[in-house]
């Protein structure tokens, strides 16, 4: 059937994929942004409990790993194998380091006994219970999409390997590679909106 | 002191708008449509016009039915705003829901549970709220009704202007004893109201 | 099939930016702006999120289908916030 | 012996050399496997073929619909006399959960798309195939996933009792299985999205050259203003279903009044998938019936423009809405100004659909078949839905009816009366097509009347239960409304076997030897121009979209 050469089509599918993850986390900011209007003072305060420079590092890895990926697009154009391999596994093993942050950072809250129903949260104003409630959910569904992106790129790696991405049929690496820049994306929006919001 | 106007009369003339209206056009379109299907059928008409559209006649049924419309959302609207602007010497009386009753606290602090009583000829405003889960406050005899939600304040509003007993229902689904959950509204006169009020409060 | 290959020294130019406007956007956080800083920080992770579209994800290549169909989505998500905000805005 | 009184022959049929015998000459997709590696009944679990995936969507939501009418039975049944009829109340809670879940998720919202949407849209725009058929595939394993669950859900412990709408905080804190029926329903979601996405990126990318955006049919163009609602409007809900799992499972409280939450918002949430999916039910019952009134007045549609225009109309508009299910919520009076002046607006468009096609049989050539009864019915019961809806967006009047019998019937009128039978419509319009034989028309005349006439007397008592305030969800009620319910249950009574005799009718038909022409009906569209059944690859030569998609000049009766 005629449709398996036409990437144009085949990356349109994986954008109107893409829209439906942008309306999934748009209903999570809907919520963040009623809540925002309802309990701005405790936003503020709560905001400040969550590090900064952990959410800023984030960021930084976040955004880098979006270039490699996008350097790797580039590297698959101009027929440079090895690089295109290396530069996408510098962005898994970013996405490796995002994770530990995140994973030092619940750990450090779940530590200060800040998590979903526990004592500790129940006894603070509405506010914050909303904010963290918000924050964790927001924050684990991305680590969630981070997991997949991962994966996707792993098996790009693979597929650069084994000479099924090449120069002329690179659309797998396109569209796993639009994936992970929207991940990249959704990050961009909840940094400021948790942890430098003010 | 001004006449009130009961919320009902204007409620109850939209209704008769809107449905008069609707019943006309149901009509309209159902006889047309009919009418043609006798009228141009294939016996009768072997051969079919080629007419693909006529930009004049879509402009027209465009616009009146968008003007139709808009007259009816006023006549809604305005029906509405009457349900929501409460009288200045409305009578306040807490309402509570709850898994399955309605507790009612006068401002004497007295409360009953499933019974409402009024006096007649004075506007009631209802303070709703819920201890559990959304209920919804329902008495059709004055076309009000609005959810019990937990955690906030909503309000309704009536006219008595009859002596009676009426009854009041949960609209919002709550649980097994949903349907039951229902209670009686009394329209007494001022002075049964002053009496039942002093004397119940005195029993608990 | 996509003829277009951007240089890693404009990818890198892009991430430059980015990072910039992290740091910005960081910077800006500290400064107290009262109401305003809420927006301005919206305001730089637009800019950072369209430099991402348009660069890394092509969308400055694509057809009017794919740059149209997002507009539209952001949209749709712009009004779904929006909309709800004559409830949330005026309870 | 079957009347052929819709034996016509075109000018076109005549112009393909096969004539009408051409079903018989050509392998239809039936015999033709794909991919053809796979014999017997893996021929079907793993095909890849758009027709073979709509059969099998096919046989899975008339099962889905025969559980749902039962239920839909029984819940009528018990409220039939006041007190316990035949279930006790959290039976019965279950039960018109389990009806509104089945209805809505496994067969209104997918039947549409899933069924005649993957089998004509493609043939419609003259390809093969969808864009993404192992997507396709895929989502129809999501749908059974999905329905297994809720298979799953009917028999634990504890069935859901929330009603199809979960409102929290009742759906959080009851006991219930409801973490299951929302996972379903999630998949569910998750499938129908795919079903839009498929469908986007085929009209855009696979129309016949030849074919631009003023020649697609009205059913695609009413399917692709669909495929949009199903892919912005889903994920909301997905998200917000997940949220009420996380509710139940962590406690996150973001529902929670008593930890900062708001449950208004849930319903904000909620609605805004949920009314739009209203909707993704009924725009392609309207394209149905678009397709339909033409052929059997074997004439031009009227204003074809037009209709493009008002199912994009409703798409855009009819998602901007939601609110107006909220009026009573303690919503701001603001916006219940907005949505209840939006919700006007957005019954101009309808209201122009329905003008277009009675226009249409105007100097028409009209021809009864139970294709156009059917679609005639629709006409009549969706104008009382659509109409006792302009009762319902009306603020004022809203307070009193909200909540009751008369949404019940309102929503009735519009999904069954409406997208129901548009199904039915489709159904009989399509069967010589998709099967290649025709069913007994008197059979189909018969079910058709039975259902509305029971259907009448079914919802029409339920108006009037409303009005007079009887709130819906009610396992008993007051005495002043046994009467209304006792009719209600007696026209249930009546259209129950209406609507098994109309399955059988079309079952039955299914014994006879392949014998439907290619152009049973003397259609425009291109998939008239294929034998019935289609070959795998749905076109034996490469078809020539006409300059106008309804254009009858060249169909004659002979």
């Amino acid at each position: 059937m005629g449709s398996h050469h036409d990437t144009v089509g085949a990356r349109t599918g994986m954008w109107l994929f893409l829209y439906t993850e942008i309306m999934l986390f748009g209903g999570l900011f809907v919520l963040y942004s009623a809540y925002y209007r309802m309990h701005a003072q405790a936003f503020i305060s709560t905001g400040q409990e969550l590090d900064t420079v952990l959410g800023s590092v984030n960021t930084v890895i976040l955004l880098v790993s979006s270039f490699l990926v996008a350097a790797a697009i580039t590297a698959v154009q101009r027929s440079q194998t090895k690089g295109a391999m290396a530069l996408l596994t510098g962005a898994v093993l970013l996405g490796m380091v995002f994770l530990a942050n995140k994973y030092l950072e619940w750990g450090h809250k779940f530590h200060l006994g800040i998590y979903p129903g526990s004592p500790g949260l129940e006894d603070s104003p509405p506010g914050r219970i909303v904010f963290y409630g918000l924050y964790y959910t927001i924050t684990g569904l991305h680590a969630l999409h981070i997991v997949m992106g991962m994966v996707l790129l792993i098996v790009c790696i693979a597929m650069i390997g084994f000479g099924r991405i090449q120069k002329e049929r690179f659309l797998l690496l396109e569209n796993c590679g639009l994936y992970w820049h929207l991940v990249d994306l959704i990050w961009i929006f909840i940094f400021p909106l948790f942890y430098l919001i003010l | 002191m001004e006449t009130i106007i009961n919320p009902v009369v204007k409620v109850d003339a939209a209704f008769v708008y809107i449905i008069g209206f609707s019943l006309f056009l149901l009509f309209a379109i159902t006889a047309t449509m009919v009418w043609f299907v006798f009228r141009y059928s294939r016996k009768r008409h072997p051969r079919a016009a080629d007419i693909r559209g006529d930009w004049r006649l879509e402009l027209v049924w465009t616009l009146v039915p968008t003007l139709i419309a808009m007259s009816m959302f006023w006549v809604g609207w305005s029906s509405y705003a009457g349900l929501r602007n409460v009288p200045d010497n409305a009578l306040t009386i807490e309402t509570v829901a709850m898994m399955y009753s309605w507790i009612f606290i006068y401002p004497n602090e007295k409360e009953t549970e499933d019974e409402l009583v009024v006096p007649l000829g004075k506007p009631v405003r209802l303070e709703v709220t819920s201890d559990d889960v959304i209920h919804g406050l329902f008495i059709p005899a004055f076309r009000i009704k609005v959810d019990a939600v937990p955690g906030v304040h909503t309000y309704a509003w009536f006219l008595p202007d009859e002596t009676g007993t009426y009854f009041i229902q949960c609209s919002e689904f709550c649980g097994v004893g949903h349907a039951d959950m229902t209670a009686v509204l009394r329209v007494v006169t001022e002075a049964e109201y002053l009496a039942w009020l002093e004397t119940e409060a005195a029993d608990e | 099939m996509d003829p277009h290959i951007q240089s890693y020294k404009k990818l890198g130019g892009v991430l430059g930016v980015l990072l910039v406007l992290t740091a910005v956007t960081v910077g800006v956080s500290r400064l107290d702006l009262g109401s305003l800083s809420l927006g301005v920080a919206m305001v730089i992770a637009g800019t950072k999120s369209a430099l991402v579209l348009l660069f890394f994800m092509h969308l400055k290549y694509e057809s009017w289908l794919i740059r149209g169909s997002f507009l539209m989505t952001i949209g749709v998500l712009a009004l779904f916030i929006g909309f709800m905000f004559w409830d949330v805005g005026f309870r | 012996m079957i009347p052929r009184p819709w034996a016509v022959s075109t000018e076109r049929n005549r112009a393909i050399p096969m004539g009408e015998t051409m079903s018989n000459a050509v392998t239809s997709f039936y015999d033709t496997p794909f991919p053809a590696r796979f014999r017997g009944v893996w021929s079907w679990l793993f095909t890849l073929d758009h027709k073979r995936i709509a059969l099998l969507y096919l046989g899975a939501a008339t099962f889905w619909f025969i559980i749902a009418v039962v239920l839909g039975f029984l819940v009528r049944m018990e409220l039939m006399t006041p007190g316990r009829t035949i279930m006790g109340a959290e039976t019965y809670n279950a039960a018109f959960t389990l009806h509104g879940v089945i209805m809505i998720f496994l067969f209104v919202i997918p039947a549409m798309p899933a069924i005649f949407g993957n089998f004509l849209l493609p043939i419609q725009i003259g390809t093969d195939d969808v864009f993404f058929p192992k997507l396709n595939l895929l989502s129809w394993y999501l749908y059974m996933l999905g329905g297994a669950l809720a298979i799953v859900s009917l028999f634990a412990d504890g069935p859901p009792d929330t009603g199809w709408t979960f409102y929290v905080p009742f759906s959080v804190s009851t006991q219930t299985n409801v973490g299951l029926t929302l996972t379903a329903a999630f998949i569910l979601g998750l499938s129908s999205m795919l079903t839009g996405l498929n469908f986007i990126t085929t009209v855009h990318r696979m129309r016949v050259p030849g074919m631009g955006w003023l020649q697609i049919p009205l059913f695609t163009w009413s399917l692709y203003a669909t495929a949009w609602v199903q892919l912005l409007a889903t994920p909301v809900l997905s998200i917000t279903l997940l949220l009420v799992v996380f509710e139940r499972v962590f406690g996150t409280g973001l529902f929670d009044p008593a930890r900062g939450g708001d449950p208004v918002l849930y319903q904000h949430l909620f609605w805004m998938y949920s009314h739009p999916a209203v909707y993704i039910m009924i725009l392609p019952g309207m394209g149905v019936i678009s397709e339909i009134i033409p052929v059997f007045s074997r004439k031009s549609i009227f204003g074809y423009k037009a209709i493009v225009g008002s199912s994009i109309g409703i798409a855009t508009a009819g998602s901007l809405v939601w609110a107006h299910h909220m009026f009573t919520s303690g919503m701001s009076d603001v916006a219940v100004f907005v949505f209840s002046f939006l919700t006007f607006i957005v019954a101009v468009p309808s209201a122009i659909k329905v003008f277009s096609w009675v226009s249409t049989m105007y100097k028409g050539s009209i021809l009864m078949t139970p294709p156009l009864f059917f679609a005639l019915c629709f006409i009549y019961l969706f104008s009382v839905g659509g109409l006792t809806g302009l009762v319902l967006g009306a603020a004022g009047p809203n307070i009193q009816v909200h909540d009751t019998h008369f949404v019940v019937a309102h929503f009735h009128f519009v999904m069954f009366g409406g997208t129901g039978f548009s199904f039915f419509a489709g159904l009989h319009f399509w069967w010589p097509k998709m099967f290649g034989r025709m069913y007994h028309f008197k059979r189909a005349y018969l079910s058709a009347i039975l259902i509305v006439t029971g259907f009448m007397l079914h919802y029409v008592p339920m108006f009037i239960l409303g009005l007079q305030g009887m709130p819906r969800r009610y396992y008993d009620y007051l005495e002043q409304f046994a009467p209304g319910n006792f009719f209600a249950g007696l026209g249930a009574l009546i259209m129950v076997p209406g609507l098994f005799l109309m399955v059988i009718n079309l079952m039955v038909s299914l014994k006879q030897p392949v014998d439907a022409p290619a152009d049973p009906w003397g259609g425009t569209t291109l998939e008239w121009s294929v034998p019935s059944p289609p070959p795998l690859h749905n076109f034996i030569e490469r078809p020539r979209p006409g300059k106008y998609p309804y254009d009858f000049s060249r169909v004659r009766t002979p």
